[in-house]
Parts: structure tokens; sequence; C-alpha cells
């Protein structure tokens, strides 16, 4: 917590603002969406770290996957995540999203989330209590001061085959696609 | 009370089985065809709610079984708590390789969504239904996912597990 | 160059287009718009130059006067100009609808009408002119069929109405002065007693008040101008509405004159001040109906019914500022409210509707007529460095100064509700979503925003420098009796108060300069199409994806009893019950012959039956 | 003309920098009556660097342009307004040009909204602007009841007439008008329970539903400018304007508290109600104000 540092905010302002002022988005893709009311209300407090709840993509910079991920909510997972604005970072909520939890060999859910949108980081636990959650955004910190969360980077330049995997899943997009695509990478036609 | 109605419904009804396993159920197993006059039936004496449509896979005797789940508000006038409330259950059996029924929607309105579910998810058509399209599933199945034969193992390793990682692109 | 030459090239130009016009359309137009053109010239250069030339009229040895002074140039010049804009807006309007050249022609009629009163010095010509420009604008008021001719037949009624006490007057004033030349009435009517005035203040104020739609005459209007040719509906409610303005002016300040006007009546039940309550009122109850307006040219029809309330208090009040406020909101008001009906006609010429609920998004169809609504609106509202505030400050600051907070209070509200409906038509039309049928919209032609953009840059000249008209007006003002007012190339510099448009202009231009730079230089945005906004996480059709129907719906709710239009429906119901009674009179004529000679019979024993009773004879 | 110059560029960074702190306070404040220990006061200053640094995607020139002019109209606004001894443009133009100017805020603000072709803001500007038009009725008359109580409209002379005739807010007329300014503050600034129109659990946050980035910091920015100008009209017009910035900056901190801590209990209005309630106790008492001026002074 080295927010009253007032040397390192001359040094590099953008990343000191990007650790102490994460605007999350509250959109609940699973279970684990009941840990987070107690987590900014008074019991636990995040805006003590800077991390506010935001209505909208557009305003918010962290994107909390709290839980398991259905063939449905996928779709508006990655609809959100494409509107939110760069510099982005992910969470994964327990083990689902990692490889399906679980729901391993359910026909609904999706297995591996990072085939699909990059991801920063993960918490264990199946539905991570609050104390979790901040251990989460300590860990958010130390990956954006060592310049590691880039996972919208990997997304920018992979993005063809993020693209590719999506529409694997879930058949045609009806949304264009976020950055241009070269043409190189065929999408491999499902069986 | 109970017996009333498994008279009536035995002196309607023709090869009728009308079984009272206890105090609040009638299980009434009937013929593909009856399924529309007994619902009717019941319906005009006062069993107004239809509670609940499902399917079970019978897939040795290969058929498919649809269940109606019918109740009653009232009783007589007044309010009846779920305890009180007799339970009439009406069976039929399809077959499973063209499993095709008569829509009740005509009765009961609120059957849209459970036919559609279970059109989704066995592969039951639904004669007449206005809007037989998707409720949840995102993707197409060959074989509908809730059927016995469905191995969702072997659907998972087919689908999602042949979706490879996104490795960098220099790597 | 004498007056009369001006009216002579104004009439018969007109009907020179019309010749042309059936010899070949291209002529025509180009003779229209060089006749407006002469006009203009002609009135520009009789700047500063009071004339005034008499004609012996045989008929009851009365003279026809043609005078041109300070208040007719003003008057005489804005309708030149706003009429040509007009006519070269309709040049591409009008061009594949049939009846054209008797459009053209009409429009050339009315606008040489227009002028004819502005310099008519005596009553009778006054009049002549005036019924010429109701009828020519019933003409064309229901040029295209359909629900346009029972619009006109409204506006002629109530035309009719307001000529006819304007004759009664007329001929009152001829019986009891015997000249009808204005400057030899207004010395001779001080004898007068004051009833008498008073007779005369309510025959002309009802004409001058249909035309100006003040509130219990303004159900006209509305249908008038939404069923109007788009030009036309410019002009008529630019301008034509303003003749009722003039008419006050020439009424109050000219024939009155100033003491007398102000002397009648004491304290609050003087004339000027029920005058004040009556624009009042005019301005607050047209705005909140023209809130919940879903066509676009209702909506303006309305906001013109609230903005005549704005220069009625003006010229009511009585103090020099606010009738410098008055006639400028004048000037304004015939710039932006044209302004704003040709951009709508713009609209409707290519979208070929103007309902608010199912546009939106023209913005980047049509740039040049957006960025005209933009500057229209502004001056509606009273932004700063329009010339609608200038104006708008002049009313205030005399209403409040002059210590009646409560017009001053009216006035502002009504400024607020400005805001809310013209926000709404700039939203429904150009903002928001562009449907599917409107995207593929070509260009307006160049004719259609010519107007558009010399419109807008007046505004905006006037805005930042109104010392250019109000030095006119103040000259309007000393002609009146008023003191003049210490008016700088910028504004008013007074004690209590001074406006510096130039220093507004300065800091919002320098500041907003500063906050673009900062906007510029941080992290580049990157345009995106209209359908990636928040959705929810969802991808939703352009179409179902607009919010623009019942806009203001918490409000419609709220003020919707208040707003019936109690006065329509009670014209209307006279106008119903006058119906029926003649209904049932015309049966009389049943058409067969016996019921003929059985009336005769019975009026003949109806007479022997007085005759005995009561020997009248 | 040195320290005119001077001051025309110092009165806008001394507003913005007590709008921030406002800003600031405002969190603390709210989290500490939630019982909870609430971001540094410096957290609006940390979130603007982040936004400035983030890329953002635009709708369209009117988007850029109208939350430009929004804001040079909040910053034009502080030039008009004495603050304390700093007193700028406050010369050519009185509370008239004042009240006119302080329209080119949300008027930037929803035509850049409008160009932004979503639903939701569509429905936080009509709610945005139905507020407003609540809220107008009474400010109107309060302004009017002050106009006509010291005979001016320009701001620098109410100021000087209070410092011998004692507070307005003292005075019996204007007090009622005080009051009513008072009550009508949180619809002024929108928040808590005026906060219909950027509601973010309703209308995913209206108005700013699609700003980020560099329209997000320039809004609050604005927000900040409203919260000052607001509150140091209230100071100027009814507590007597300071000699010193140091005095009036402490009445505004009072006036600023004092108004929070109400309504940080308070839940959200709907529509319909804000604009009865708008209507209804303040607009009682500013008329009632203006009557009494009205009656005292003839």
């Amino acid at each position: 917590m080295d927010r009253n540092q007032i040397t390192k905010w001359f040094k590099e302002p953008a990343k000191m603002a990007n650790k102490y002022s994460l605007h999350a988005i509250y959109f609940c893709t699973g279970c684990g969406i009941i840990e987070v009311p107690p987590v900014i209300t008074a019991r636990w407090d995040a805006e003590r770290f800077g991390v506010i709840p935001v209505a909208t993509p557009r305003q918010a910079n962290l994107f909390l996957i709290t839980g398991y991920v259905s063939v449905k909510t996928l779709r508006a997972i990655i609809r959100t995540y494409e509107q939110m604005y760069e510099p982005k970072y992910t969470v994964g909520f327990g083990s689902c999203p990692i490889n399906g939890g679980m729901y391993w060999d359910s026909y609904n859910t999706i297995k591996h989330l990072d085939k699909y949108i990059p991801i920063d980081g993960w918490i264990a636990g199946c539905m991570p209590r609050p104390e979790a959650i901040f251990i989460a955004v300590t860990h958010l910190w130390t990956l954006i001061d060592k310049g590691m969360a880039n996972a919208y980077i990997r997304y920018r330049e992979n993005y063809e085959f993020y693209r590719r995997n999506q529409e694997m899943v879930l058949g045609k997009l009806d949304w264009p696609p976020l950055h241009p695509i070269h043409s190189n990478v065929k999408a491999i036609e499902n069986e | 009370m109970n017996e009333s109605i498994k008279e009536q419904l035995e002196s309607t009804f023709k090869a009728v089985v009308v079984t009272i396993p206890d105090g609040t159920q009638i299980v009434v197993s009937v013929k593909k065809d009856q399924v529309l006059a007994v619902l009717r039936f019941l319906k005009d004496r006062r069993f107004d709610h239809l509670a609940l449509v499902s399917c079970v896979d019978w897939i040795e005797e290969k058929e498919f079984e649809l269940v109606y789940i019918l109740t009653h508000y009232t009783q007589g006038g007044e309010e009846r708590t779920d305890q009180e409330r007799l339970h009439l259950i009406v069976k039929t059996r399809i077959s499973r390789q063209s499993p095709r029924l008569e829509t009740v929607t005509g009765i009961f309105s609120n059957a849209e969504p459970y036919e559609r579910e279970i059109h989704e998810l066995f592969g039951v058509i639904f004669e007449g239904h206005k809007r037989l399209i998707p409720l949840f599933l995102e993707r197409d199945y060959e074989i509908p996912p809730f059927r016995k034969d469905f191995d969702t193992r072997k659907y998972v390793k087919d689908v999602f597990d042949k979706i490879p990682f996104v490795e960098d692109k220099d790597k | 160059m004498s007056l009369e030459i001006l009216i002579i090239i104004a009439f018969g130009g007109a009907l020179l287009t019309y010749l042309v016009g059936k010899v070949s359309y291209k002529g025509r137009n180009f003779l229209a718009v060089a006749i407006s053109l002469v006009l203009v010239a002609f009135v520009a250069y009789l700047y500063g130059k009071p004339v005034e030339k008499v004609f012996y009229f045989g008929f009851f040895d009365l003279d026809l006067v043609l005078r041109l002074n300070m208040l007719s140039w003003f008057f005489s010049i804005t309708m030149a100009v706003v009429g040509t804009l007009s006519i070269i807006f309709s040049l591409s309007y009008i061009e594949g609808k049939e009846k054209a050249d008797f459009y053209f022609l009409m429009m050339l009629v009315v606008n040489a009408a227009m002028l004819g009163i502005v310099l008519a010095g005596d009553l009778l010509s006054f009049y002549i002119f005036w019924e010429i420009m109701s009828w020519s604008a019933f003409l064309l008021i229901s040029y295209n069929k359909g629900p346009a001719l029972a619009a006109g037949m409204k506006y002629i009624i109530m035309s009719i109405i307001g000529s006819l006490c304007f004759l009664v007057g007329m001929l009152s004033l001829y019986v009891s002065f015997d000249t009808l030349n204005i400057s030899q009435i207004a010395s001779a009517i001080t004898s007068a007693s004051s009833g008498y005035i008073l007779f005369i203040l309510t025959a002309f104020g009802i004409t001058f008040g249909i035309k100006n739609a003040v509130l219990p005459f303004h159900t006209w209007l509305p249908d008038a101008h939404s069923e109007a040719p788009a030009p036309f509906s410019a002009v008529l409610s630019g301008i034509l509405i303003k003749m009722g303005t003039y008419g006050f002016l020439l009424l109050l300040y000219v024939l009155m004159g100033l003491k007398l006007f102000l002397g009648l009546g004491s304290g609050l039940l003087s004339f000027h001040s029920m005058l004040c309550f009556l624009g009042a009122v005019t301005i607050i109850i047209p705005t909140f109906i023209a809130m919940l307006q879903t066509d676009a040219k209702r909506l303006l029809a309305w906001s013109t019914v609230g903005q005549a309330g704005y220069i009625i208090v003006g010229i009511a009040f009585g103090t020099n500022l606010a009738l410098a406020g008055g006639i400028f909101h004048f000037f304004n008001h015939a710039l932006f409210k044209a302004l704003l009906f040709l951009a709508i006609g713009a609209v409707e010429f290519r979208t070929l509707t103007r309902d608010l609920d199912s546009l939106g998004g023209l913005a980047k169809k049509m740039p040049v007529v957006f960025i005209g609504t933009l500057v229209g609106i502004c001056a509606l509202i009273g932004v700063p460095l329009t010339s609608g505030f200038v104006s708008k400050w002049l009313i205030y600051k005399a209403l409040i100064l002059e210590g009646s907070p409560f017009l001053a209070f009216f006035a502002l509200a009504g400024t607020w509700g400005t805001i809310l409906y013209s926000y709404k038509l700039i939203h429904n039309v150009f903002l928001g979503q562009l449907p599917e049928k409107y995207k593929t919209v070509e260009k307006t032609p160049f004719s259609m925003q010519l107007p558009v953009v010399v419109l807008s840059i007046a505004i905006l000249l006037f805005g930042i420098l109104p010392g250019i008209p109000l030095k006119v007006i103040n000259a309007i003002g000393v002609s009146f009796g008023f003191e003049s007012l210490s008016v700088g190339l910028w504004g008013i510099t007074s004690e209590t108060g001074a406006l510096n448009t130039v220093n507004i202009f300065a800091a919002v231009l320098v500041v907003a300069v500063l906050v673009w730079l900062v906007f510029r230089l941080t992290a580049k945005s990157v345009p995106v199409a209209q359908e990636d906004s928040y959705a929810a996480g969802a991808h939703t059709p352009v179409d179902k994806y607009h919010y623009t129907a019942e806009f203001y719906s918490p409000l419609h709710r709220m003020i919707k009893p208040f707003l019936r239009d109690v006065i329509d429906e009670f014209y209307c119901w006279i106008a119903s019950s006058v119906r029926i009674f003649t209904d049932s009179v015309r049966r009389i004529y049943s058409g067969d012959v016996g019921h003929y000679v059985m009336y005769i019979i019975l009026f003949l024993a109806f007479l022997i039956f007085v005759q005995l009773k009561w020997r009248p004879w | 003309m040195v320290t005119k110059t001077l001051q025309i560029i110092m009165s806008p960074v001394l507003a913005l920098v007590v709008g921030v702190f406002f800003l600031g306070l405002a969190r603390k404040i709210m989290a500490r009556i939630h019982w909870r220990y609430g971001p540094p006061l410096i957290q609006p200053v940390i979130d603007m660097i982040k936004l400035f640094y983030q890329k953002s995607v635009s709708h369209g020139r009117m988007f850029d342009l109208g939350i430009v002019l929004s804001l040079a109209g909040s910053i034009v606004v502080v030039l008009f307004l004495p603050f304390g001894g700093i007193a700028p443009l406050s010369s050519s133009g009185g509370l008239l040009v004042i009240l006119y100017i302080m329209l080119l805020a949300p008027l930037g603000l929803v035509l850049s909204g409008g160009q932004g072709a979503n639903p939701n803001i569509s429905i936080g500007i009509s709610r945005k602007l139905i507020l407003s038009l609540g809220y107008e009725v009474p400010l109107l008359l309060v302004l009017l009841a002050v106009m006509t109580r010291y005979k001016t409209i320009s701001i620098l002379q109410v100021v000087n007439a209070q410092q011998n005739t004692g507070w307005s807010i003292i005075s019996f007329p204007l007090f009622l008008s005080g009051l009513s300014y008072f009550l009508i503050l949180p619809a002024i600034l929108g928040i808590r329970p005026f906060d219909v129109s950027s509601a973010p659990q309703e209308i995913s946050s209206g108005t700013m539903a699609e700003y980020g980035g560099k329209y997000l910091a320039l809004a609050t920015i604005e927000h900040a400018f409203v919260l000052f100008i607001s509150i140091a009209l209230f100071v100027n017009l009814f507590l007597g304007g300071a000699a010193n910035p140091v005095i009036f900056f402490v009445k505004m901190l009072v006036v600023f508290v004092f108004g929070l801590c109400i309504n940080a209990v308070f839940p959200r209005f709907k529509i319909e109600q804000a604009i009865k309630y708008l209507w209804k106790w303040p607009t009682l008492l500013a008329l009632l104000g203006l009557i009494m001026t009205l009656v005292i002074r003839s």
C-alpha cells in the first residue's frame, strides 16, 4: 500500500492511479456476486482501497467474473469486456472459470474462460470471502507494479485467436470485431 | 372426494388407470390421444391450475413419459394451503423414435414455456405449438442433452476440449 | 426614389413572376429571387431618410399616405430579408410540386402586402394591405390539400373577425375626426374621452391580438403553422405574426402617444399592466403545451405563441429598456424562428415526415442543418453569445428594475420551459440513433442550406455585437418619446449592471479553447459506430434502441389535466352551435311551393292579428 | 490591470481546488455516515489521473464538443462569481448573466449525451431537464426576491449592501428565500435524494452512461465546478460573502457539510415525487419571501 509515497506518484502517475482507483463493473456473471455487496458496503468497505462499483463498462477498468460461466453469459461477458476501455483488468473467482470446476462435464458451462477472454488473476475458493477479494486486489497491485497485468494487451495482440474461439463456442457473433482481423487465421468450423 | 373423481374418470374414459398412492395424490395414466380430453374434463371440475409439465426418458422401453400435474387453488370457495391441495398427475407414454404429441396450450396457456423446454431438451415435437423456439440453450445439439443416451463427457471432449488455448502468436 | 415605386415593384414583380412561370420555371425562380433582392437593396438604401408621400384619393376626399420612419424601416428590412431567404429556400422545396407558379405568386404577394402595411401612413391603405395579406396567407396555408384546408378555414375566419373589428374602429375614427391620416389622428385623439379611447383600443387590440396570437385568440396558429408549406410557415411565424406587433406599436405609441397609453386606468388595473399580464400568461401556457407535442412544426408553432408573449410584455411594459427588448426580440424571433422552420422543412423535405417519435440521428446526415438548428435553439433559449440572449436580458432587466418581479418570474420560467421543448426538438430529430429507413437520406440541396447558414451567421453576429440593431431600436424609442439608452457597439453601458457581450464572448471563447486543448492532449478517443453503445451486454438492433416517444412522460402525466386547450374547445363549441342553428333554419326552404304559400298565409294572418290587437299603424 | 488578469487566471484554479476538495470530502463524510472508513480525501484526484490516462470512445463531434462546452460554461460562470475578494469579471454582467451562463453547463451535457445514442442516456437527460425545470421555479423566485430586495442585478452590490445591513439570511423577508434555496441545493447539485438523472442502478448512471476515460474526468470536474458555483452563490447572496477568500471558504464549508449530512441519509426520489416536492414547499417559501419583500419595499 504505497499510496502516499509522493515520489512514486511523480515517477509513474499512470501506474499508481490505475492501482488506487479500480472501478469494478457491477455485473453478476455467476454465483459469486453474493460476495460483492459485503465487500463494497460498511462491513468490509472496498472504497478504502479506491475500489467502487460502477454501472457501465465504459466507466470501469476492473471486471470481476464471479463464478461459473454458462454459454449464454459468455456472450454478455465478451460484449462487456470489449466495451471496457484499456487499461482493463479481469479477476476470476473460484475454480469454475479456471477449468469448469464441479461443472467440468456439463454441456452448458464454459470450461477454460481464458480461452475466450484474457484473465489477469484468479482467486481460489468456491466463492471466495471478502478477505480473499482484498487479497486479490493487493495481488493485482503487485501485478500492475511489475507490469505483468497485461491481459488487455494479450487480448489486443491475439484478438484473432480469441475471436475464433468465441465464434467456435457461440456461433456467428452479431457485433463487429473489436480490432481488425488479418485473414490468416481461418475460423475452424466446429463439427 | 378422491373416490368420486376416480369413478367419474373411469366412467367417462375407457382404458384409464387411476391409482391413489396417498390422500393428496391421484395418478391417472391415459393414452396419447386421450390427453386433451382428460385435461379439459379435469379443468371443468375445478382443477384449473396446471402446475408442471415434465418428461421422463424410459430408454429401455424406448418411450418418453409426459407428466402433467394439475391442482386447484380453492376448494369449496375458500383457499387451501399446499398440503391440503389435491394433486392430480396425468401420465402418458409416447414413442422415443418419433416423439410427437398434441400441445395443451389450447387448454392451459401457461404450458407454453414448459413445452418449449421439453422440446429443446428432449426433442419432443408438440404439434400446434405457436412458438417452438429454443428457450435456454445457445448451441444446437444432435442428441437433445436431457436424453439418457446423450453422453455429456464425450460432448465436452468433442466441443470444449477441442478449442485450443490462445498461445501467443510468436511462440 | 420614392415609396410608391417600391410598392409597384413588389406587386408588379409578383405578377411578372407568375407570367414568366408559365413560360419557364427557371426564369420564374431567377425572377422571384431577383425581385426580393431588389426589394432588400431598395429598403436598405432608404435607411435614415424619413419620407412622406401623400396621394389625393377622391373617395370621401381621403388621401392615401405612404411614409417611412425608423419603425417602419426596421420592420420592412426584417421582412425583406426573411422573405427573400424563404423564397430561396422554396426554390428546391416546391420543385416537383404542382401549382408552383401559384405558390410563388402568393409568396411574393404576401411579402408585398406586408411591405405595404408597414409603409402605410393612413388607416385606409393599412386596411387594404392588411386584407391582401390575410387572404393571400389563407391561400398559402391551404396550399397542400387535406387537413390544411380546415386549418386555413380556421385562420381566415379569425382574420375576418379581426379585419371587421379594424373596420369598425377605422370608421368610428373617421366619423369623429374625419381624417384617416395616422399623424393627424394622433394629434387629435388626445382630446377624446378615455371611454372612447378604450373602445378604440379594444377594437384595434382584437385585430392585432388575433394576428399576434395573444392568448385568447391563439387557437388558429398551431393548425395554420403545421399545415402550411415549410418556407411559408417560416414567413408566417417569422414576420406575419409580427404584423400584429407592428399594429400594437402603431396603436399604443404612434396613435395613442406615450403619456396617453400609460395614463389609461390606474395602478394594477391600467391597460398596459393588463396587457403585460396577458403577455406573461401567453408566455407560460403555450410553452408547457409545446413540450408535449410530437409533431415538430406544431411544437414550433406553440413556441411562436410563447415567444409572442415576450414581445407583448416588452412592448406593453412602457419603459425604454423594455421597449428596446421587445422590438429586439421581434427581430431575433423573426430570425431564429424562420431558421428553425426552414431547418425542419429541410428535414421534412428529405425524410418526408416531421413526427418527432420516428426521426433521430440525422446530425451525421445533415451537418449544416444540424448546426443551424443548434444555433436556432440557442437563440430561442437565449444562450449568451446569441442575439436571443441580449433581447431577453433587456426585457428581464427592465422588468426587475421597474420592480415587477412576478412578470420577470413568468418570463424567466418561460425560458426554462423553452429549454425543455427546444432540446426535445433537436434531440428527437438530430441526436440519438439513426433509424434504418433514414440511412439512405442524401445531402440537403444548396438552396436549402444557404438560408440556414445566412440566418445562423446573422444570429451569432447580432449576439456578439448587438450594438448594430440596438442603435436603430434606440432611434425608434426616441421617436416614441423615450429618453435614449447609452448603447455601445457591444451592449448597454448603464450604471445598474451593464451588459458587455464582448467580455462574455472573449471569456467563453478563451476558456472553451483551453478546455478543448486539455481534451485533445489527453488520450485519443476512437470514433465508434452508433450500435456500439452500452446495452447491458446485449447487442440491440438500431431501430429498437432510440428513446424518443413520450420524451417528458413524467411531466406529461403531471400537467396533462391542466393543459386541455379550453379556449379552442370553446371556439369549436361556438362554431358547432352556430352550425346547428343555421342547419335548423335551413330546413324552412324545403323546396316545394306548398310550404312557401303556407308561410305567406300564416304571416299575413299574423299581421292582421297584430293590427287588430294593438293597432300599431 | 495585472491584478485583474491574475484574478482571471486564479479564480477558476481556486474554484477547481475547492470543488475537488468538496468532492473528496463528500465521499469521506458519506462513508463516515455509513460507518466505514471511506477513501482518502484525494481520491477524486486519483480517479481523474487514472481517467485522463485511460483510452476512450467518441460517438461523434457533438459528443466531444458538448462536454467541452459544458465545462467551459461552468468555468466562465466562476469568472463572473465573486469569491471573497476575487471578482474578476463580475462588473460586466450581473446575476442575470450568471443565471444564463449557468444554463450552458446542463445544455452542453445534454447535447453531448444526446449524441451518445443510448436510451439510458436519453432517459437520464429527460429526467435531468424535468428536474431542472422543477428546481428552477423556486430558484428564480429566490433570486428575484434578492434582486428586488437590494434593487440591483449585480452580485457585488448585493454583497456590499449586506456588509452594513447584516446577512440577508437573518433579515426577515429573505430568511424564507434563503431557506428555500437551501432546500433545493441538493436538486441543483444532483446529489442523493435528487440524483434521479444519474441513478446507477436504474438507468446505468443516466447521462454518464457512455462517458469513460477523459469524458468522465471532464464531467466530474464540471460537477465540481457546479458544486462550487451553487454554494458560492448561496454564500454571496445570503451569508454576506466575505472580504477575503479564507472566510468565504469557511462559510462554504459549513453550508456544504450541513447540506451533505442531510442528504446522505435520504433514499432517491422518483422524478414525480421530486417535482411534487420541489413545487410544494420550497416554492411556497420562495413565493412568500418574494411577496413579503414586495410588501415591505413598497
